[in-house]
């Protein structure tokens, strides 16, 4: 047998983690489960990257903070007494105004200017948010009004090879939402005057100007679509954990899922979100153990760097080809 | 500074052949088996019509390219194809149809780059600077006046190039491949955009370089006038091949050629 | 008016080429200088010069090897935190593995470990550009924090798996331990980071610097130009990260007195990468102007709300603070998108010709 | 125009500012107590209550008894947002004003005063955090961390498991997993662990959780399905409380049988799961609750009067009340500091010598208004900076904190040579580090 103990490298790394793998098949298959869930709400934070970086050229460093602020904001309305509902709607409007907002304080005066000025932008911006929600809500962390919003909580357990696999009905739900938020938008830009104003916009911003597409208008409904895709990741996390500040570091994880599936396409924001969600929790499970376990802060970014190596575009970006 | 395994070529003889290139992006064709030569010291023009594929053409001369098929012989040495560093140390230079300048560079240092290849003081010298750096920074200063003296430029000597206007734009570019003191030295369509005045001045700096520093020219230009004057000898590309070869009176001769031009279907 | 050229004729390549080529930069260097090393440790106070100065200068050191790898190669990198890390552990493995060296030769030669990592870690830029690059960076940032987390050795084993700093001398004065005083740390800070600069100064002056502009503006037509493009990035890479690693090794054994990894996190990368981008991509002066802004705004503002007689809680100041770096990062953008430098440019430009408006 | 306006604002500000740093003035009839807190940053949501217990203690005595022994205390928090870098700055911009004592609140920054605490004469409080092998008095004079060290923390928490498994023999065979910040506050256990492993036969597993990752936790805990530990320990500290303690409950673990130390057991750490975390155990060394005396003093005094930042509502929470217990600490150290030197406005020179007789009797814990609040502090002196104080285990029932157990005195004799090896390892490792000076009083 190659496999005796005291185990060989060669062992640990590609024997007895798919032994393990074969052997409880339950932790296995909720494995992937996890990885999807987890790569789930990675791509809902990459898919407000996404929509800002393909009609505005902005990497949007602040989207992390818009999450903790939309979830803040509506945790926050809810504990003054407004209803549940009603605190979401006016959340929402609260995002359409932190849009408007954006594009007249922030990226009208910077129109034209190169992209790492744009980023440095929502760099500012992000530590505005940061300073302006601490202020008014506080830096201590919330709960998330799970219950007022009828999501449903609790357990389904399955039987499944001599074990159970687990599924939180929140997770399921945030599969299904996060699965609803794409097919939304994807109706959106394919059948929408509006829809296909924002793709001439992410093709040519001379272009879309000829036809007679107002940007300042369109960077205000994709600021806006991005807070409430960040509304949703905030709903999600914050039930998963709770509302805190600390929850923006996680956003970063969306950079990698970037990578993968390139910072323009959405299907791409899915499918990347999806494999690194799964690729770290399979690594952290089954060969997180060769590296003394707790490599999820870096897997991630690690598996998107060598898949770089291979296809500098990403996943689903079209081969460059460089002209003179 | 040249290669070591170079051999002397006298004026007259081949300086680079392509022989039997083809070039294709995707499914898309940009060459298809085109050979031809450039002399040591002649004015070699590449015309053709849009999407003929003459900066393609150029392309693959410095290595920019490399072609599915075919190869370049560069002062004697085959190649299959060629790789960007091998072509700007074996000399050859060039402009570009879009001016590639280093935007926010100032005139000087574009024209100070282009002497990067033979400037050789180590990293510890520059760090310190004072001393064999700056001796060395100080020769290459002079040459570099030189040719801002040539090139009429200047005025505009501490100025970001990004902030120029086109004509002048054009002609730093023209001064920054000049400094690489190149044996062959590729220009594509160094007369685009310009107005009669700067083109006539563009033909004289031209024409100056060829006379002045005996440096083999390949240009590809429009403005068939301007070839015609130019010119030693014409090359004439159409959909990726090769039409006509010859000096400029036979190409004007050439059946293909005018159809070509004047838009005869294929 | 009093900032006027006219009538300085460079005779030689060599008064051209000089740093400042202009007698009243000259001066004003030269004051500059003066106070640094006169009026600053006389009068300031122990507040100022540790908690203001030092680090200060530490971060605008960060803040020059950050800006030749994004201002002047165009390589935008969110690892310079990993980097510094990476300055400070090797600084201290080498002053504890040879007591007997002195330790700012370890502070100093530090940088070159720093330098090799950074090297590794360059490898990819060959291929992949922007922001995906920086996205590659973050593996490199936090790769290298969990290697300072989880590598005891790196600590020799410290219970607290923190670096402990030795007490050294230099001249028979503390220099390192808690025994030094903020004017032997301030002189010791200030004299490394007036001279790096000045080397800083010469290269990107000099053909590499050349080759690292040229690559950032238009990297094909450097490439055709002979300039090898991973030779170039590598070395920038390297000069970089050799920057970062001297300051990390400084901010550990000449400012904090005792680090633990998260010194070197993922915020360290962008409050650095900040203070290049407000002050100048691109600009060595903008390098401290940029430190200045972002590192001492924060400590400034509260102080300063509270001058205006009004008296807010520490935590409301410091909220306070955050919303107004961001704004004032917004408004600079915003006034001049190529930084603090590019002011001073401008104001300069200004003095030259007035009173006349151009 | 514009420019002209910068310019002015850019003069005004600097006027305003530069009296800051070139002088520094200081009362001389009132004792300087600057409290270093955060409440701001990822770990704000434990920082917060601790700040307000902190100072609302303290602001209390100045308002009930005009200070302590009639003199008045200057309270100062100084944000540091857990921020190493601002910390320093925090404490230079204190120690200009004659502070009597550092209290760091983060172990980053204990770490970086350990060694100037010496040179600079203040002595550092850091209440049950900071340096472990700081509790060596004869080599670490002015640093202290009473009532109790991690390691002590860890083997209570053992001593907790093996009683209910039914001794320490029936710990043979069992396995502990051990959740953890990676980090050097949760890394600091694992030697101990590591001993207790091998002396009482049980497995551990070891579960990091990057700092990166706070609230992303669902891999660490299927590692905890796929082993099925029998126990799991917690060193948990800011958003990494709740997301454990909810993932636990995903994972069905039996929450009676997960044990956090004292920095886990916050009202916000267990809240969120709601129901789920019912059971739930954690260490903790002060009463909860809003019914003791002093504790309605600062209700009285303060809150009722809006002179705090506190929410009436979280008076009394665990954390808060942490808070106090830190306040206590200072204020019975200065008191003693008078009564050894007979000075009113005592120095941070006296106030060492205050902290290292510091005696809490259970009748001066009464007298102080709170009865049972903690341990009595009787092991302070000169060579026992640390004292090894009991605590007790404490239960979520859902809605609250539930004291379960008697006080839980440590394994003192298991944790006593560690620290010792653990203090002369940092003293051989930081050449010249001052041999002790100071002169010992005897325990008041």
């Amino acid at each position: 047998m190659l496999c005796v103990k005291p185990y060989s490298m060669f062992c640990k790394i590609f024997i007895i983690p798919f032994y393990e793998m074969w052997e409880l098949p339950d932790i296995f298959v909720q494995t992937l489960w996890e990885g999807l869930v987890g790569g789930t709400l990675y791509s809902l934070i990459a898919l407000g990257f996404v929509l800002i970086f393909k009609a505005s050229g902005v990497f949007n460093f602040a989207q992390g903070i818009m999450v903790v602020f939309a979830a803040l904001s509506l945790v926050g309305l809810h504990a003054i007494g407004v209803p549940a509902i009603l605190a979401l709607a006016l959340t929402v409007l609260i995002m359409l105004v932190l849009a408007f907002a954006i594009e007249r304080v922030v990226l009208r005066p910077l129109v034209n200017q190169p992209d790492i000025i744009l980023f440095m932008a929502t760099f500012g911006l992000t530590y505005f948010l940061i300073g302006f929600g601490e202020l008014i809500f506080g830096g201590d962390p919330k709960v998330m009004i799970t219950k007022q919003l009828y999501i449903p909580t609790g357990t389904l357990s399955f039987d499944f090879a001599g074990g159970r696999v687990e599924m939180q009905k929140l997770d399921i739900t945030a599969v299904v939402v996060a699965s609803l938020m794409v097919a939304v938008l994807a109706v959106f830009f394919s059948k929408t005057r509006i829809g296909r104003a924002l793709r001439a916009v992410a093709d040519s911003h001379k272009a879309a100007l000829s036809v007679g597409i107002s940007l300042n208008q369109i960077w205000i409904i994709v600021w806006f679509a991005a807070g409430l895709v960040a509304l949703v990741t905030g709903i999600m996390w914050g039930a998963r954990s709770e509302v805190s500040f600390a929850l923006e570091i996680i956003a970063l994880k969306a950079l990698p899922v970037l990578i993968l599936g390139g910072f323009t396409s959405i299907p791409g924001a899915i499918v990347g979100g999806l494999i690194i969600g799964v690729g770290e929790k399979v690594g952290e499970i089954y060969w997180g153990p060769l590296f003394g376990r707790g490599i999820e802060s870096w897997l991630a970014y690690m598996i998107a760097l060598v898949f770089l190596l291979f296809r500098p575009q990403g996943l689903f970006g079209e081969k460059i080809i460089e002209r003179v | 500074m040249r290669a070591p395994d170079e051999t002397t070529i006298k004026a007259g003889q081949t300086l680079l052949s392509v022989e039997g290139v083809s070039l294709s992006f995707g499914g898309v064709k940009a060459i298809r088996n085109v050979s031809f030569d450039i002399r040591k010291g002649e004015i070699r023009a590449i015309i053709g019509p849009n999407g003929a594929g003459k900066t393609s053409m150029l392309n693959v001369i410095n290595g920019f390219y490399h072609p599915q098929e075919g190869q370049i012989t560069f002062k004697g040495i085959k190649r299959k194809k060629m790789r960007p560093h091998d072509a700007a140390t074996g000399g050859i230079a060039r402009t570009f149809q879009n001016v590639a300048l280093f935007k926010s560079m100032t005139t000087l240092d574009n024209i100070m780059a282009g002497r990067t290849l033979r400037m050789h003081k180590s990293f510890f010298w520059q760090l310190l600077r004072y001393g064999p750096a700056e001796q060395e920074e100080i020769e290459h200063r002079r040459k570099v006046e030189e040719i801002i003296d040539f090139l009429e430029i200047q005025h505009i000597r501490r100025v970001p190039v990004g902030r120029l206007p086109y004509g002048l734009q054009k002609r730093v570019e023209l001064g920054r491949a000049l400094a690489m003191e190149p044996e062959l030295l590729l220009l594509d369509e160094p007369m685009a955009g310009m107005n009669l005045e700067e083109k006539e001045d563009m033909c004289r700096y031209v024409i100056d370089v060829n006379n002045h520093y005996g440096t083999t020219i390949a240009l590809i230009e429009h403005d068939m006038g301007v070839v015609m004057d130019l010119a030693n000898r014409v090359v004439v590309l159409d959909y990726g091949q090769k039409i006509a070869d010859g000096t400029p009176d036979e190409v004007k001769a050439n059946k293909a050629v005018i159809d070509a031009y004047l838009g005869v279907a294929h | 008016m009093f900032y006027r050229e006219a009538g300085q004729f460079k005779t030689t390549y060599r008064a051209d080429m000089a740093t400042f080529p202009i007698t009243q930069d000259r001066i004003g260097i030269a004051i500059i200088l003066m106070v640094a090393f006169t009026v600053i440790p006389y009068f300031g106070s122990n507040f100022f010069l540790h908690a203001i100065m030092i680090p200060f200068l530490i971060f605008a050191l960060a803040a020059i090897g950050l800006n030749i790898l994004t201002g002047y190669t165009g390589l935008l990198s969110l690892g310079t935190g990993g980097f510094m890390g990476v300055g400070a552990y090797a600084c201290y493995k080498l002053a504890t593995i040879f007591p007997e060296v002195h330790i700012l030769i370890w502070v100093v030669t530090s940088g070159f470990v720093s330098a090799a990592v950074g090297i590794v870690f360059g490898l990819p830029s060959l291929r992949i550009k922007g922001f995906y690059l920086a996205v590659a960076t973050l593996a490199s940032q936090f790769f290298l924090s969990w290697c300072f987390i989880r590598i005891p050795w790196l600590v020799n084993y410290n219970v607290s798996n923190a670096i402990e700093v030795p007490r050294r001398t230099l001249f028979g004065v503390h220099v390192t331990g808690p025994e030094a005083t903020p004017h032997a740390r301030y002189f010791v800070v200030l004299a490394i980071v007036v001279a790096m600069t000045w080397l800083a100064s010469n290269l990107v002056r000099g053909r590499i610097g050349r080759m690292w502009m040229a690559v950032r503006d238009m990297d094909i037509a450097a490439e055709l130009m002979g300039i090898k493009l991973l030779n170039t990035k590598l070395l920038a890479f390297a000069v970089s990260s050799f920057y970062c690693g001297v300051a990390g090794a400084m901010l550990v054994f000449l400012y904090y007195g005792s680090a633990e990894a998260t010194a070197f996190s993922i915020n360290q990368s962008f409050a650095i990468l900040s203070m290049v981008i407000i002050g100048g991509l691109g600009s060595l002066l903008g390098s401290f102007l940029g430190a200045a802004l972002i590192f001492m705004l924060p400590l400034l503002l509260p102080p300063f709300l509270g001058s205006l007689g009004l008296s807010i809680q520490a935590a409301t100041a410091e909220h306070l603070s955050f919303m107004v770096i961001g704004a004032l990062i917004v408004f600079f953008l915003i006034v001049e998108p190529h930084g603090l430098a590019r002011l001073w440019q401008i104001a300069k430009q200004k003095l030259r010709v007035w009173p006349y408006p151009y | 125009m514009r420019m002209k306006g910068l310019l002015v604002g850019a003069v005004l500000a600097s006027t305003a500012v530069i009296p800051a740093f070139v002088s520094s003035a200081s009362a001389q009839d009132t004792i300087y107590v600057p409290l270093f807190s955060y409440r701001t940053g990822p770990f704000a949501g434990s920082g917060i209550p601790i700040a307000n217990g902190m100072s609302d203690y303290l602001n209390m005595l100045n308002e009930r008894d005009g200070g302590i022994n009639g003199v008045k205390l200057v309270v100062e928090e100084c944000e540091t947002g857990y921020n190493t870098e601002k910390g320093v700055a925090c404490y230079e911009s204190t120690k200009a004003k004659n502070p009597v004592i550092t209290n760091p609140y983060s172990t980053g920054i204990t770490l970086q005063l350990i060694p100037r605490a010496s040179v600079d004469k203040i002595p550092v409080l850091s209440m049950a955090y900071g340096l472990s092998a700081s509790a060596v008095g004869q080599s670490f004079p002015w640093v202290f961390n009473p009532p109790a060290t991690y390691w002590d923390g860890l083997s209570m928490i053992i001593k907790y498991i093996a009683d209910k498994e039914g001794g320490f023999a029936k710990l043979k065979g069992k396995t502990i997993g051990y959740i953890f910040f990676d980090g050097g506050y949760g890394r600091e256990p694992l030697p101990l662990l590591e001993i207790f492993a091998k002396k009482y036969g049980f497995e551990t597993k070891l579960y990091p959780v990057p700092p990166a990752e706070m609230q992303n936790q669902s891999g660490q805990w299927l590692n905890v399905r796929k082993d099925k530990p029998d126990w799991m320990i917690m060193w948990g500290w800011g958003a990494m409380n709740p997301t454990a303690v909810k993932e636990a409950a995903r994972i069905k673990f039996p929450m009676d049988k997960f044990v956090g130390i004292w920095w886990s057991g916050g009202d916000d750490d267990a809240r969120p799961a709601g129901d789920d975390a019912k059971g739930y155990l954690t260490l903790n060394f002060n009463g909860v609750g809003s019914q003791y005396p002093a504790v309605q003093d600062i209700i009285k005094h303060l809150v009722s009067k809006g002179k705090s930042q506190t929410q009436p509502d979280k008076v009394g929470e665990n954390l808060y009340n942490r808070g106090i217990y830190n306040s206590v600490l200072i204020a019975e150290a200065i008191r003693n500091a008078q009564k050894i030197t007979g000075k009113k406005v005592v120095t941070g020179e006296d106030v060492r010598r205050g902290l290292e007789s510091l005696t809490i009797t259970q009748a001066r814990w009464k007298e102080l208004g709170l009865e049972g609040f903690g341990a009595p502090i009787t092991n302070v002196n000169c060579t026992d900076h640390n004292g090894h104080h009991a605590a007790y285990m404490q239960q979520w029932d859902g809605k609250k904190w539930v004291k379960i157990t008697d006080w839980i005195a440590p394994l003192k004799d298991e944790v006593r040579p560690l620290l010792e090896a653990a203090a002369a390892d940092y003293v051989a490792k930081n050449a010249g580090w001052p041999k002790r000076t100071e002169s010992c009083d005897r325990p008041s």
